[in-house]
Order: structure tokens, then C-alpha cells, then sequence
């Protein structure tokens, strides 16, 4: 059985380690910080400028100063902090972020990422998804494996404008786990359960070798 | 000394404003906005603007009152997607729109402030964003040049202020106004306080006092664009 | 969460030395600077150092005892005039130099810790500080390259610290620490006080924990350069 | 007579306006601060990192947390800020501050300033006089006509190493007051009292155009 949302979401929660300074993307990526694992403390960063991001407030917590990235009321937990967005793409663009879960209409085996724009329909705008995936010292990657029509979403080639280029190290799509390396291209280390490699190569468009662990 | 404070926004942009200007506006979402400045720049009535702001607000609230008056010319922003008035004027050609990422535009405005003409960035590298600029390789890595910002005037969003113009933010209400009130001509604040000359601790001032050339005090609508809660559980 | 704190500043720096390392060292004369670190330095024989500090300390105290144990082998400065033995070394030949102008010391720290590996300055253009670096015409005005800098390790001093490692600084000593917190591979940070969690106001952190791997607290001599001082007036 | 020290000060003071944000330098410039006109309120910069700089404390006001970009003592006034080193320089480069008053050793004709080495001599550092001379709005040098030796100081152009090109607005030596406009040259616009238009000469080597007001 291909994982659901909530799988995937668990499943990309064990990429986070005990210390680790996270940003999640909006959708399935969200999802992650119901799910990490036990003795594991990270700290999560929203871009508009913060670190110690909390769970939504109760409805009599409701501050309309206190908002993440997707605009969406938050809380702070005890050792949060506060800083300008210059700042908080500073952390970003320097590398101080350890993880970036991020959504994707398309990723290449090379690592390219396009996640912003269809031409032809209304662009609303990269927002800090080209910095984050520049910058960010791992990006993982939170995705159905092939759109809604069947299309594959691991290309050979994105044919979507790109938001990054080889900026991908990992992709958890509802059929497994594929490994990027810069000049290597990508593998494929696990499957979801019950699903098959044949499962896989028949919606995948992508070059990559198998090994499983 | 002359007196920072203005007694409304209308008056603190007074001989501020012209067509064709270049006006930066801070905010995230509707997190920090200039309220009362927006509104007294969509009163005034000045056209052709070209505004500098994270996002444009939403449909009649924001920088979507100057966009629903056809005011702005051309927008330079990074994401647009709350704002169906943006989208129309924007498919029809009516509007300009250039997009910055993000933390491209966030440094834009810093270095703009600071001095800084020109900078290199990973950001957008491979991708449209670095279509036409230079391109430069630091350490093996390559990177695009970007430019510094300024504007003939920037509004900006603060929470508390003292009559020096000393101003302090509060939470993600920060977010783009510290770099631009560095980068404006001009810089017109609007607070929800202003507190008595001695009453903000110099150690934890955001920003200080000779970035600010007018003052106002304002009454704020704070409009959330996502409600997100969640339930307490029942005892 | 593995714990950020470390009993004291020999223990602070285990594993993080070795020879030939470049070390940024916050401070502006003897004010803000890093004192128990810079001794647990000096104690550790660590030798061949490129240190970038804003000056060289004085004889016997702050980097002038690391100069004292030859321990130096290129410092990276704006001013480093009270130090004799400074002098001796540099004019004998055993000591590099590499001077900066101040303000673009300040921005290379800040650029190197927010990914900018390059920015261009209009200061020391036409000065022997532009001999070798790229010019560029920016709205017709001549701006030279400056680099962004990054060190191995970089050891800061601080106010006070919560266990996450957010920092705030007191005054004038704030000075390189901020920028020099988020420019190492390493961050460790001395402060007079750790406090518990919370006690920080998340609103006014000046560095917030993420730059900050270390932390230590440790005994202040806070030697003062230049005791300037007025008399009172007679009642 | 020649203007002393305290009458030097006391003529660069007249160049501060209301409202002006200043930036003092050591000696000479640093007694500005005490013949500020009446009316005149202004606010000190440090470039170390401060703003509404005070004078020197009273002894058991002493703060070693407090000092300016001389390493002196000093003290902060109601209205203060404290901000990086960074910041700090942001705002000299970026044009924000209005006035800078500082010490000189060679000034040229075309507004060159060199004030910060002498070859052959232990070289202490230019600190922040470069940024301070590139960034700020105007630069106003205070110095003597002439050094110790007798030799000019207003040159044809400087013969040591440049702090910055083109750099300077206005001089105020003991003899007299030099405008320079860019592109225009050097113009004596005043006399200290006494002092005549040949002592001026005979002390210049730079060319310079009279229009005393």
C-alpha cells in the first residue's frame, strides 16, 4: 500500500535529529512536527522571522502579531526568538538550518527542484523556497509520486521552471525513498510497504539504481 | 529639536508623496502592515507608484486598497497569491510585478540602507531568477549579483516608538520593516504607541531613531488572514 | 536536546582546536571581548592561528597574551595601535597583517554568516585598501569587491545566555560579537550569566540560539582602556 | 591671530544644524561636542556601535561596558541606542549620518584626505575613517594649516597613502576655512581674525579661488 499523507509525513519525520534546526513547508511537510520521534528536540524556524515555533494557538491565544510562513496564527515556545527577515534568510542563506521538508510538482534525478510555477496559470510567487532549498543544508522532499493524471514527478529533466538546481539530498514520495548525491544521480533506499519495484519503475521517469537498506 | 511626531498619517506624508515614486512597504502577509499610512496614500490620491513589499496585501484590505484605485504601477515582491484584484490587473497587463525571492529581497533592502550597491547570492541560481545577471564564482561555487534597493519613501510598522523615532517591533511583526526603514529617503513609522523619551531601553531598540524621519501613532485593524486554531482538550 | 552548556571555557573548546585555524575573536578594544576563551586558548598551545579580531588587544591582556606565546601567526584588524608587542613582531617580520577598514571588517563577518560571498563597498576606493580588487560602476559612482569571511571557530562574549544558546549583549560590548556569533563553523560564547529557559524576552534575543554551539559562563576582569572620566561640580 | 584648539572646535561646531546625526572624531573633533549652538540639538554617533553618546562619567558612573571608538569612558543620553558593529557601519556607509568632523594630515586641492598612515612608520590601523569618509553626507576636516616642520598641509594632492578620494567638503585649519566642491576645487571662504590673505598663501601649496563671506 502506497503511504498517505500521514505516512508520509511519519516517514520523513525520522530524517530529523536530536538538535537539529528545522523549516517545514506548507502541507504534508506541516504535518512532520506531529510526528517526531521520541528523544529527538528540534527547534523549528518560520522565515518570516522566528525559531521556536509552537503548535496553533487555542482560540483564546490568537495573536495577530505572532503568524508562520503561511500566515497562519502560531504560538512560541520558551526559547523562541524573534528577528527581521533579513536575519532570518541570513540563517537560511548561510547555512545554519540544518533540514528543509519541502512539497514539489516535479524533481530530476540530477536534484533540480521546481515547485513554483506552471506557465500559463497565475504565479503566485517562489516566496522563500528558492533561498531555503539554496541554503539549507539538507532538502528533503514530501511528495505523491505522480500527479493526479498519472504523470511521473521524477524526471529525467524537470520541465517546469526550476526553483533550485541540484538542491535535492533526499525525496519521500507514497512509493519510497529516493536518495540524491551531487554526480551520482539517484537510488532508491526504501519502499513503502507492499509496493513493488516494478510499482515504482512503472511511474518514475527518472534514471536511478536501487538500494534498498 | 524638531518634533518627529506627526498628529495623523496624512499629515506625516505631507510633501512626502509625488506620481512615479518609489514607495517600500513593510509587512508580511497583513502581519505588520502600515495600515494607516496605505490608507492615507490611497486618499491622496498619487499614481504611477512602484511598491516594494513582501506581498500586496488582500482584496481591499492592505496594499490591495492602492491596487483597487489602479495607484500602483509596478510591484516588486515575492509572493502575490492572496489577491484576486493583483491577479486580474496583473493577467490583463495592466500591472507590473517583479519576483525577488524572499531573502533576495529582504538583503535588497539591507544592502540598499547600508550602502551596499551589488551583492552575490546562491539563491536563484539555474533558475529565471538569474537570467541576465552576472554570474561570479566564490570558492568553487557559483553565485548571481544582486542589487541593493532604496526608495524615495518607505512606511513601515512598528509597535512602540519614542519621540527620537527610536522604534521596537513585536514578534513576526517584524519581519520586513527593520531593513526598510534603513533603505527609504524618507521613512514614515507608524506605531500603536508612542511612550516617553527614556521609556525604551537603549540595549533592545530595533531601530534606531535616525532611520525614522516622521512619527505617527495609529489605531490598527490587525486583519488575520489565517485563523488557525486548535482545541483544548475537555477536561 | 544534547546541552549547549559546558562547565568551563578549557572544556568549551575541546576538540574544536588545531594548528593553523582561523579564529574570529569578537570585541572592540578590551570591551565585549572573550576573555576566558582567549586564556584557554593561550593555555592550549594551539599555534599558527589567523585571528580576525577588530584590534590585537593590549600587552599581556585580551589577544595580546596570545601574541605574547607567539601563538599568532596573521591577525586580520581595522586598528591594533596599543599593543607593543604587536609592533615588534610586526615590524620584525614574524607577525602578518591584513588591515581592513572597520566598517567593511563589521560587513565581511555579517556577509560571511548569511551566505554572501561578496558585496561592494564605496569605502577605500582609491586607497591602497581597492589595490588588486574588482571595481564596479554602480549609478555611476565606483564601488570596490570585499569578501565575505568565515573562521573555523568563532569565540564571542556576551550578556547573558539562556540554555538555548540566545545571547544578549550590554551595551557598546555587543560591538563584532553578533556578527562574528553567526560566521563560525563553530560558535562559543562566554557570558557573566546563563539564565533558565524563558527568562530571555524571545522579542529582544540579539542572537538567537541557532548561531550559538557552545556556551560557557565565566569571571570578568573587564579591563578598561581609556578611564575618562569628569569631576562634579561643587555643590 | 591663528584660531587655537578651542576656536577650531568652536568653527566646526558652527557647521551643525538641528536634528543633525554627527559623528565626532578624536582630538580637536571631540571638543565640538562642547561650543554646540544655542537651539542646535544634535545626536552623537559611535561608530563601535552607538547613537545619543554622552559625555565623560563622573567616576562611579564608570561603565566598561560603555565606551566610544576611542576606548574612552563616556556615557548615554535619554533617546540612546546600542546596535552592532555591522549596523553601525550600515548606517555610516549608507549615507545616514549627516556630519563627520574629523583630524587630518594632508588634505589635496581636489578634496583627497590622508589621515591614516605614514610609511616608514608603525601603521596602527585606518579603523573606521575610511567608511566614515566614503559613507557619511559631509566631512568636515579640522587641522592646522601647516605641520609642526612648517611644511603645507593643503596639497596639490597628498603625498601619503589616501583614506579617501575626493572625500571632503570642508577644511578648518587655524588660518582660515577651505570650501571644496567636486570638480571645482578648493575655495577660501574665510579668515580667522587677523589672518591674511598672504599668510594664507605662504602656507598653501595647494591652488585654491578667494570668495570670503
Amino acid at each position: 500500500m502506497p503511504w498517505d499523507r500521514n505516512q508520509l509525513a511519519q516517514r520523513a519525520a525520522k530524517e530529523l535529529r536530536d538538535g537539529f534546526y528545522v523549516n517545514l513547508g506548507i502541507g504534508i511537510p506541516t504535518l512532520v512536527a506531529n510526528y517526531i520521534p521520541k528523544g529527538v528536540s528540534i527547534t523549528l524556524q518560520s522565515e518570516n522571522g522566528m525559531l521556536g515555533m509552537g503548535p496553533f494557538p487555542y482560540e483564546d491565544e490568537v495573536d495577530a502579531d505572532l503568524i508562520n510562513a503561511g500566515k497562519q496564527t502560531i504560538t512560541e515556545l520558551l526559547g523562541a526568538s524573534y528577528f527581521s527577515s533579513a536575519d532570518s534568510f541570513g540563517m537560511i542563506r548561510g547555512g545554519h538550518i540544518d533540514l528543509s521538508i519541502l512539497g514539489a510538482m516535479e524533481v530530476s534525478e540530477k536534484g533540480d527542484l521546481a515547485n513554483w510555477m506552471v506557465p500559463g496559470k497565475m504565479v503566485k510567487g517562489m516566496g522563500g523556497a528558492m533561498d531555503l532549498v539554496a541554503g539549507v543544508k539538507r532538502v528533503v522532499v514530501v511528495m505523491d509520486h505522480a500527479s493526479k493524471a498519472g504523470e511521473p514527478k521524477l524526471l529525467k529533466q524537470c520541465a517546469l521552471p526550476l526553483t533550485g538546481k541540484a538542491v535535492v539530498d533526499l525525496v519521500i514520495t507514497n512509493l519510497g525513498v529516493f536518495e540524491v548525491k551531487r554526480g551520482e544521480g539517484m537510488t532508491l533506499i526504501e519502499l513503502a510497504e507492499g509496493v513493488t519495484l516494478d510499482d515504482v519503475k512503472a511511474q518514475t521517469e527518472a534514471s536511478y539504481k536501487v538500494a534498498l537498506t | 529639536m524638531t518634533g518627529k511626531i506627526f498628529k495623523d498619517a496624512r499629515t506625516a506624508l505631507d510633501g512626502l508623496l509625488f506620481d512615479g515614486m518609489t514607495i517600500m512597504a513593510g509587512g508580511f502577509g497583513l502581519c505588520g502592515i502600515p495600515e494607516n499610512l496605505i490608507l492615507a496614500i490611497r486618499d491622496s490620491g498619487v499614481k504611477n507608484l512602484t511598491v516594494i513589499s513582501n506581498n500586496a496585501g488582500v482584496d481591499g484590505f492592505g496594499l490591495g486598497m492602492l491596487l483597487n484605485t489602479r495607484q500602483i504601477k509596478k510591484m516588486i515582491s515575492s509572493y502575490v497569491g492572496e489577491n484576486k484584484e493583483f491577479e486580474r490587473q496583473y493577467l490583463s497587463g495592466e500591472l507590473e510585478l517583479e519576483f525577488n525571492p524572499q531573502g533576495t529581497l529582504a538583503e535588497r533592502c539591507r544592502a540598499g540602507g547600508a550602502g551596499i550597491p551589488g551583492f552575490y547570492t546562491k539563491t536563484g541560481v539555474g533558475t529565471v531568477i538569474a537570467e541576465g545577471k552576472e554570474h561570479k564564482v566564490f570558492g568553487g561555487e557559483t553565485y548571481i549579483l544582486e542589487t541593493g534597493l532604496v526608495a524615495d519613501l518607505s512606511i513601515i510598522k512598528a509597535w512602540k516608538a519614542d519621540p527620537e523615532g527610536n522604534l521596537i517591533y513585536r514578534k513576526t511583526a517584524r519581519n520586513f520593516n527593520p531593513m526598510m526603514a534603513t533603505a527609504g529617503k524618507a521613512t514614515v513609522a507608524e506605531v500603536e504607541e508612542i511612550v516617553p523619551l527614556g521609556r525604551l531601553d537603549a540595549n533592545f531598540v530595533h531601530t534606531p531613531g535616525i532611520f525614522v524621519q516622521r512619527l505617527v501613532q495609529g489605531k490598527f485593524e490587525k486583519r488575520i488572514e489565517q485563523r488557525t486554531v486548535r482545541q483544548r482538550e475537555s477536561a
